[in-house]
């Protein structure tokens, strides 16, 4: 794919844009990729919905926001029914098992549940959720080497919490690659 | 046991008590959970309803932030004007209007940092405009920027390595520059805080009410001070009420004891009244009392 | 519009009661109301909303006072209490 | 609707350009100045002031020019005409709540008094260099209404055409007059109350809960709604739908910035006021407005006596611009020449609009003093070669 | 002089337009930040804040935007370089001190983070509509630099630049970027400091007693003095002679301005800085500036593809306007199309410039996200026809 | 006798004593005959000359008004900036030279009104400056209209009928925000004044002296109060001294007494100081304490 | 004389533009003649030089400023010393004695010297040297009917201090008369 | 820059005696001098100065005590005041 097109959605203060950041800095700083990362929010104040946009790609990005995203990381119910429909036709559906409810998608979209809250609650900090959702991210949808994932969590994070971070990545990474494994399985 | 199974189903949302003071068509509004503003406004609406004025006589005069963001959600002529200018605008609609009752909702950015200026002079007029001011010790709508209410130390975006600037005390502000009632409370002493918007909104004047109010998502979250509900348990706690209290003995530090209660209730003419005594003094018998639109146009 | 109530029947103490109303789509899980009850009624609960909070539920409901407070809390309109008709009379 | 006689000062008054504004305005019905006093336009503040108390308005001078702007967009919410002044620095500190006025589409009325400027400047002189900041001045996309007079007389007239416009328009009017016009005393003519014809504002006839601040689109102007009635409106300098609500998305700018300019650009034709004077078989035709329109006919006279065929147009609006007659004229003369004291500023648009089909001259000034008519002598000379 | 190796962060970094701005202020050397918070500026402001006290500077949150203004060119003054950052309410506020800036021939840096608007319009959402008001929003005349980036790499270089320009002009400069540039995050790369070439503030070589703080005219640039060293100088926002005493006369106004605008007219070619692609040959040559002049490529490329003969010019400078080059090729293609996230603003100019020689077309937007390149392209086969 | 006869001729201009403190090339200025303006400069020069100060490190800043001309006619470096910013202006020239004295030297109209703002959150930051506003109850260069600190009754033109407005209490306002010096006095207390100045430069943090000089042009005509030496003396006679009064007790009526003296004077850490701390305590040595521009730049 | 150009100068608070607005109010509302005044003051204060101008036409007034007055009314040596030499060839010269000491002039100008001041001071109030100057104006240069002014005077001086400008004015005026007859008799 | 001194012989009472400096053409006529002088040395003129104010005159130079009140008075830095040297001796 020469160019992917990625939305993260949820609401404010879940960290929804770190993690947009994250997938970004990993492709354009540490897999010399271009990536442009833009964000939506609602207005002004937190909260509301918020939406976060990374296209990756070997060229400069010239337009800026996503179309159709090939990959949906959805983060709440309302973030996921605002966007549900505009997504590629192959298009790549993470989203947080216990916030999200899946409704019905064409035949070529692939969807991945993960629990990433509980999984960030059971973890102590329910705010890593957005990590532990990037890590399952990176392992179902093999886009980004796990190091450069792993890389720009490390600097991107508030310096002293790497340790939990890079923990909420493995935790989520090493779900998604079960669930692969087992849709492979399955498959 | 007679007590019926709790009812939670949406329909029920038309019968909510302060409805009819409220835009139900812009809720779920946009403040952040454990946000300190929702529970100002039912105390607000508590008021005007306890109060039984005419409704439709009523207006409010919010700028921006996210406290201006009330002017949205209450069912008032209301009016969302521009960051730090809401005081004027009341000002025009006020004496265009004198029997209407003015309000202004406003955040301490808002009304003391860009709207300082129209604060006090608004005050020194004693113009007759009830002014409610959140006071969330940051600037919220844009991101948790330092505010001239935050504590010395306190972090802020601005400010990411503690704030250093002394803070104002509005009370003391409001009550130098000339406001003829001035009380503070935080967002928890909810039956206290709504008697004193009963007590400004019905005294002529400038009339002034300083809420402590948790934001939970920048002021919160910045310092570390746990959630919203952390902060409104730990600002209520950490009050004492003192009544009649000087305002200059009323400064807030970070994290010490917040004097809060009714510190100025005095009579003073409005503006309106010194226009009109003044022409009367002037003109006699041919001046006659300024009583603004008949709304009629 | 709600006020304190004066027992009109000194005879017998009729103990306020309330019926709760909760909006669970509206609820942002503060917890003001829960930590605020003053008769402990409420507790968050463990389902999600469609924005991801937890809203309360009446875990005692037979001890609301109709006090109110919770209502006057909450931040989001999302609770409020009505006064049920059938009170429990009570021997002095 | 027929002006209030009470308010009307009808006779032969020898008044400078500033009262002459001030009665204007009080002859509209005008009962709510706020205003902050600054040079040269204070008089127009001190007259009202005098004035209004009998005549049951309120002057206020707030304090500064920011609260003067708002305060006088909350007085016509609550239902009365009202007004401001000033000059540049007093002016560019409008510029915001000039724009809250625009997006609250509310009617009112600034007068600028413009002197040299920028920065303080010349506090006591001339100047027209504020006319594209009276049409660029806030930020955003919106269109304005321009009015520029000439004399005492017309100060008199155009500041009551300013609240008319305003009030068809549903909108902030400025009328950009100048410190020459400002400070000139002359015999000014006020008519009978009954010969002055005023724009009643429209306020809905529907009922409460019916009617929304904003129902309109593309132009089309929406009454407006009236405080203190029950309709508890809701009104935001955020980009809003119909109903006033903030909608902060790029369809619903898409819809109000297109109405706010559409408003006038629908329009043009109802409010550009254009005077003209030998442009018919004009081979050169001067364009000019406010106090330069004045000083310009010296020239034009001693050119036609020499021959030269010289017509001329003053712009009483000067925004919008007479697009459609200049780009007429454009394709039939040799040369439009711009008269203004400024190093070229309306000049822009009608070089623009010209297209290059005929020669175009600016006979600009940096202001301080008027033109000497004998500059542009020599510049229709220039343009007549 | 080369930047400080302590104020350069070399190397990739993953940064938005804001930060990368103010990366490139503190690389200039910019010791002091007043600033006002407002969306979607405000990360500027922040990422400063956390920056300087390390680096021996200051950020100081004022009151308003009115009190940053002033506090930059105070601070100016006083020798540190300064800046502010707003969008446009903010910048509406700022006009009246810009006009200090301008006439006290100040040099700082503004940067506006451009939103939705009028009034508080769209606060997140991008707009390119305070372009004309950048260049006309202060009253009285005078000329301005504005430089709009397109990407976070061009806020870092384009901020640095702006500071040159502030010296070497001795005036404010602009940087007119967008929302979508300030909160788009890519790839920045930050060059080694001795690659950063930054212009020194010239200082009078004269004694005290000697030397006034305004020895040069018809758009020369004279040195500066410095405070604190005995020349006792006084300047003034007044009009004002070489001793920057006032002189209220129009004598003096017209010296003072003409300086003001030759300062940027006799050295366009200095200050003009555009990038051309496939103009040569170009039947249609599309201009753009910031955001817009990216989002217009893959529209240019799917024309180009169609044989469509579509050269393009990004405007860094967007003020002044690069007209002489325009001018040239007016005449010589078919159409000049300008592609703006607005109603028609820089067009206006454009549309001038071409005097009718070539069909000229506006791909505007009223705000709120950019450009859909498909709308583009329609303007595009439009324009061939 | 041996004494001179006086001498009255032009050549010895040079040698008045004040003339190294003034531009003499802009002499005469352009103040009234009997305005109470010069007399406040004078003061200041004097109290420049007492202090002993390298005049080189001083700079006045002004906005605009009668008194705002003050910055064009002291031979400092000197700033005449726009009508109610001097304050920010000088803010910046002060942080980026800590190393100098900056004066502000402002009108009520001024410093109060429009630039009301700056006053209170300068004030509030307590940033080393000195602040002298010549209050003259009126906006004289423009004109004469009504100021914020126009007693009731008195007439301006644009109150032609008399003042209505409650006024300021300008040293209340300056204490409440935060001002470390505070003090007041007419014109005519000379040497006190001077007195006050010396002090006021001397503190470190925000200092103010209000001067209630007479306007007569202006205040006094509009108000039939006589010549400007009338109201020179009518000031001096009706006030009373109060060292360390509670500045609320100090408001200003039409013709009645004015309380005059030093109201404040305490010792609070100025805003560099406070950044400096903070800081420190923050980075530790890494922090090197700001010390502004070089002056080489 | 088609059109009259007429420059009052003096400084501030000498109300030098009343006294031109009486005269342009005479010939505009009483002599049914066109009329400009304009005025030009120091830098917005009082106490520095400022001048009114006064145009007086059969037609209306184009270009609002005098050019080469065709009167000049001096009330100060400075505003004299700044006009004196921007005057028609044909100028009257209307001063105050004690202020203004007069230089050398074209053989056609003639000058009319008044003590206004001292006149002023007897009548007790020295505010009032403008309308004894406007008095003595009105005698000496005839262009405007005595009554036209003293209509003019009688409307735009503050109410209650009528009688005494009119005495002032008449002061003037006489003054200026038997100097006229003086004049006339030496001649 | 003049302070007060203290007579240093102490056997001679050395009363201060000032020397005034007018500048006529300053001179705005106010009257502050005239007014303040604490030892009447002033009067205002006759005279007309350009302006046409009455600037004053030492009236009474051999009073003067170089106080320099008048000179710290003057509103148009037109008077001041310079110490003579030539002191007369006063037996005690
Ligand atoms: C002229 C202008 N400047 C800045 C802003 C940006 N702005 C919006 S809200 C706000 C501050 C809000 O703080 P506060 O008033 O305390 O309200 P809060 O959000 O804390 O309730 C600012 C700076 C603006 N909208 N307009
Ligand atoms: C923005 C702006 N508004 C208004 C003015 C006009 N103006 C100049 S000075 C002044 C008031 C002066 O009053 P004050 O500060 O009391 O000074 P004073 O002349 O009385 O000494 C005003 C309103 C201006 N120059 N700039
Ligand atoms: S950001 Fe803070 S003030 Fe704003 S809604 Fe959220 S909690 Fe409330
Ligand atoms: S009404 Fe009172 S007792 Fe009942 S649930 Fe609410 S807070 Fe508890
Ligand atoms: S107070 Fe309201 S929002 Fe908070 S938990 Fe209770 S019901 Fe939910
Ligand atoms: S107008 Fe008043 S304040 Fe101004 S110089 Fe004259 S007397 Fe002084
Ligand atoms: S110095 Fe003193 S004594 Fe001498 S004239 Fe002046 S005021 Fe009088
Ligand atoms: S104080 Fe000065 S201006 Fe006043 S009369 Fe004396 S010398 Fe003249
Ligand atoms: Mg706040
Ligand atoms: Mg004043």
């Amino acid at each position: 794919m020469a160019v992917t097109e990625i939305r993260i959605t949820g609401f404010g203060g879940q960290g929804v844009i770190l993690c947009g950041y994250i997938i970004g800095k990993a492709a354009s700083i540490f897999n010399d990729q271009h990536s442009t990362l833009t964000q939506s929010f609602g207005p002004e104040a937190r909260g509301s919905a918020c939406s976060a946009q990374v296209i990756i790609s070997g060229e400069r990005v010239l337009y800026p926001y996503v179309t159709a995203p090939d990959i949906l990381i959805a983060m709440s119910k309302d973030g996921y029914l605002t966007h549900k429909d505009k997504i590629a036709e192959d298009c790549i559906i993470v989203y947080d098992k216990d916030l999200v409810k899946l409704e019905k998608h064409g035949p070529k979209v692939k969807t991945y549940g993960v629990p990433a809250t509980r999984i960030a609650e059971e973890l102590g900090r329910k705010i890593v959720l957005n990590i532990v959702m990037l890590g399952f991210f990176g392992a179902v949808s093999e886009i980004l080497p796990r190091e450069a994932l792993r890389k720009a969590v490390e600097t991107s994070v508030p310096s002293g919490t790497e340790g939990l971070n890079l923990k909420a990545f493995d935790k989520g990474f090493e779900y998604g690659l079960s669930l692969k494994k087992e849709t492979v399985a399955t498959a | 046991m007679s007590a019926k199974q709790v009812k939670d189903t949406a329909q029920e949302i038309k019968e909510h008590p302060m409805e009819g003071l409220l835009r139900m068509d812009r809720m779920p509004h946009i403040w952040c959970s454990t946000c300190g503003l929702g529970t100002t406004v039912t105390a607000l609406a508590t008021a005007i309803n306890q109060l039984g004025l005419d409704t439709n006589k009523m207006a409010v005069v919010s700028g921006i932030g996210c406290t201006g963001r009330v002017a949205g959600y209450l069912k008032l002529d209301s009016f969302h004007t521009t960051h730090g200018r809401a005081l004027p605008f009341a000002l025009g609609l006020h004496i265009s209007r004198p029997d209407m009752k003015v309000i202004v909702f406003s955040g301490d950015g808002d009304l003391i940092s860009i709207g300082g200026n129209h604060f006090i002079h608004t005050a020194r007029r004693n113009v007759d405009i009830t002014v409610i001011c959140v006071n969330n010790f940051i600037y919220a709508m844009t991101g948790g920027q330092v505010a001239p209410t935050t504590p010395v130390t306190a972090k802020s975006s601005t400010t990411p390595y503690g704030c250093y600037e002394h803070p104002f005390n509005l009370p003391r502000l409001a009550a130098s520059s000339g406001a003829t009632y001035v009380a503070r409370w935080t967002a928890l002493h909810i039956r206290r805080m709504t008697n004193s918007f009963k007590e400004a909104i019905a005294k002529p004047g400038f009339s002034f009410v300083e809420v402590i109010a948790p934001c939970s998502t920048l002021y919160a979250r910045l310092n570390r001070l746990g959630t919203g509900l952390d902060l409104m348990k730990f600002y209520h706690d950490n009050s004492v009420i003192k009544h009649g209290i000087e305002p200059k003995d009323a400064d807030i530090d970070f994290q010490s004891k917040i004097v809060v209660g009714k510190f100025i209730d005095i009579e003073k003419p409005t503006y309106i009244e010194c226009l009109n005594d003044a022409n009367k003094h002037v003109f006699g018998d041919k001046y006659k009392p300024y009583g603004g639109s008949d709304g009629s146009y | 519009m709600k006020y304190w109530r004066t027992p009109l029947d000194i005879d017998k103490l009729k103990i306020p009661r309330g019926e709760l109303h909760i909006i669970k789509e509206r609820c942002k899980g503060c917890g003001f109301c829960v930590e605020y009850c003053p008769k402990d009624v409420l507790e968050l609960s463990d389902e999600f909303n469609s924005k991801g909070y937890h809203p309360p539920v009446a875990a005692r409901p037979e001890n609301c006072v109709n006090c109110d407070l919770c209502e006057m809390l909450c931040p989001d309109f999302a609770i409020y209490c009505t006064r049920v008709e059938d009170e429990k009379e009570v021997a002095r | 609707m027929k002006a209030d006689p009470r308010n009307v000062l009808t006779g032969a008054n020898y008044l400078d350009g500033n009262h002459a504004s001030a009665e204007g305005a009080i002859a509209a019905g005008c009962k709510f100045f706020a205003g902050y006093p600054i040079t040269p336009s204070t008089e127009i503040a001190e007259r009202f002031a005098r004035r209004i108390p009998l005549l049951g308005g309120v002057f206020i001078q707030m304090e500064d020019e920011l609260a003067s702007m708002n305060a006088i967009l909350g007085a016509s919410w609550g239902g009365l005409k009202s007004m401001t002044c000033t000059s540049g620095p007093g002016f560019s500190l409008m510029m915001e709540n000039f724009g809250l006025g625009i997006m609250l589409e509310t009617p009112t009325v600034l007068v600028n008094v413009q002197r040299g400027g920028p920065s303080t400047g010349l506090p006591t002189l001339p100047g027209q260099a504020d006319m594209m900041q009276a049409r660029w001045g806030s930020h955003g996309d919106y269109e304005v209404i321009a009015l520029a007079p000439d004399s005492p007389q017309e100060s008199f007239e155009l500041t009551i055409h300013a609240f008319n416009l305003s009030e068809k328009y549903r909108m902030p009017v400025l009328v950009m007059t100048d410190e020459c016009v400002g400070h000139m005393t002359e015999k000014v003519i006020i008519p009978p109350a009954e010969e002055i014809e005023l724009v009643e504002r429209k306020y809905t006839d529907k009922k409460p809960g019916e009617a929304w601040p904003y129902e309109s689109t593309n132009g089309d102007i929406a009454p407006m709604l009236p405080v203190g009635k029950g309709y508890k409106f809701h009104v935001t300098g955020l980009t809003h739908d119909y109903r006033g609500y903030p909608v902060i998305n790029a369809e619903a700018q898409k819809l109000k910035v297109k109405h706010l300019v559409d408003k006038i650009n629908k329009n043009v034709d109802d409010i550009i006021w254009i005077e003209e004077k030998d442009t018919d078989d004009a081979e050169i035709v001067m364009l000019s407005y406010g106090i330069s329109s004045r000083v310009m006919q010296p020239a034009i006279a001693r050119a036609r006596k020499e021959g030269i065929k010289v017509g001329q147009i003053k712009m009483v609006t000067v925004w919008p611009f007479a697009e459609k007659r200049i780009a007429e004229l454009a394709g039939k003369v040799k040369s439009l020449i711009m008269v203004e004291m400024n190093y070229g500023q309306v000049f822009l648009e009608m070089d623009r609009i010209a297209r290059g089909r005929c020669k175009t001259y600016l006979a600009g000034h940096a202001g301080g003093t008027v033109h000497k008519p004998e500059d542009i002598y020599q510049i229709i000379k220039e343009a007549a070669k």
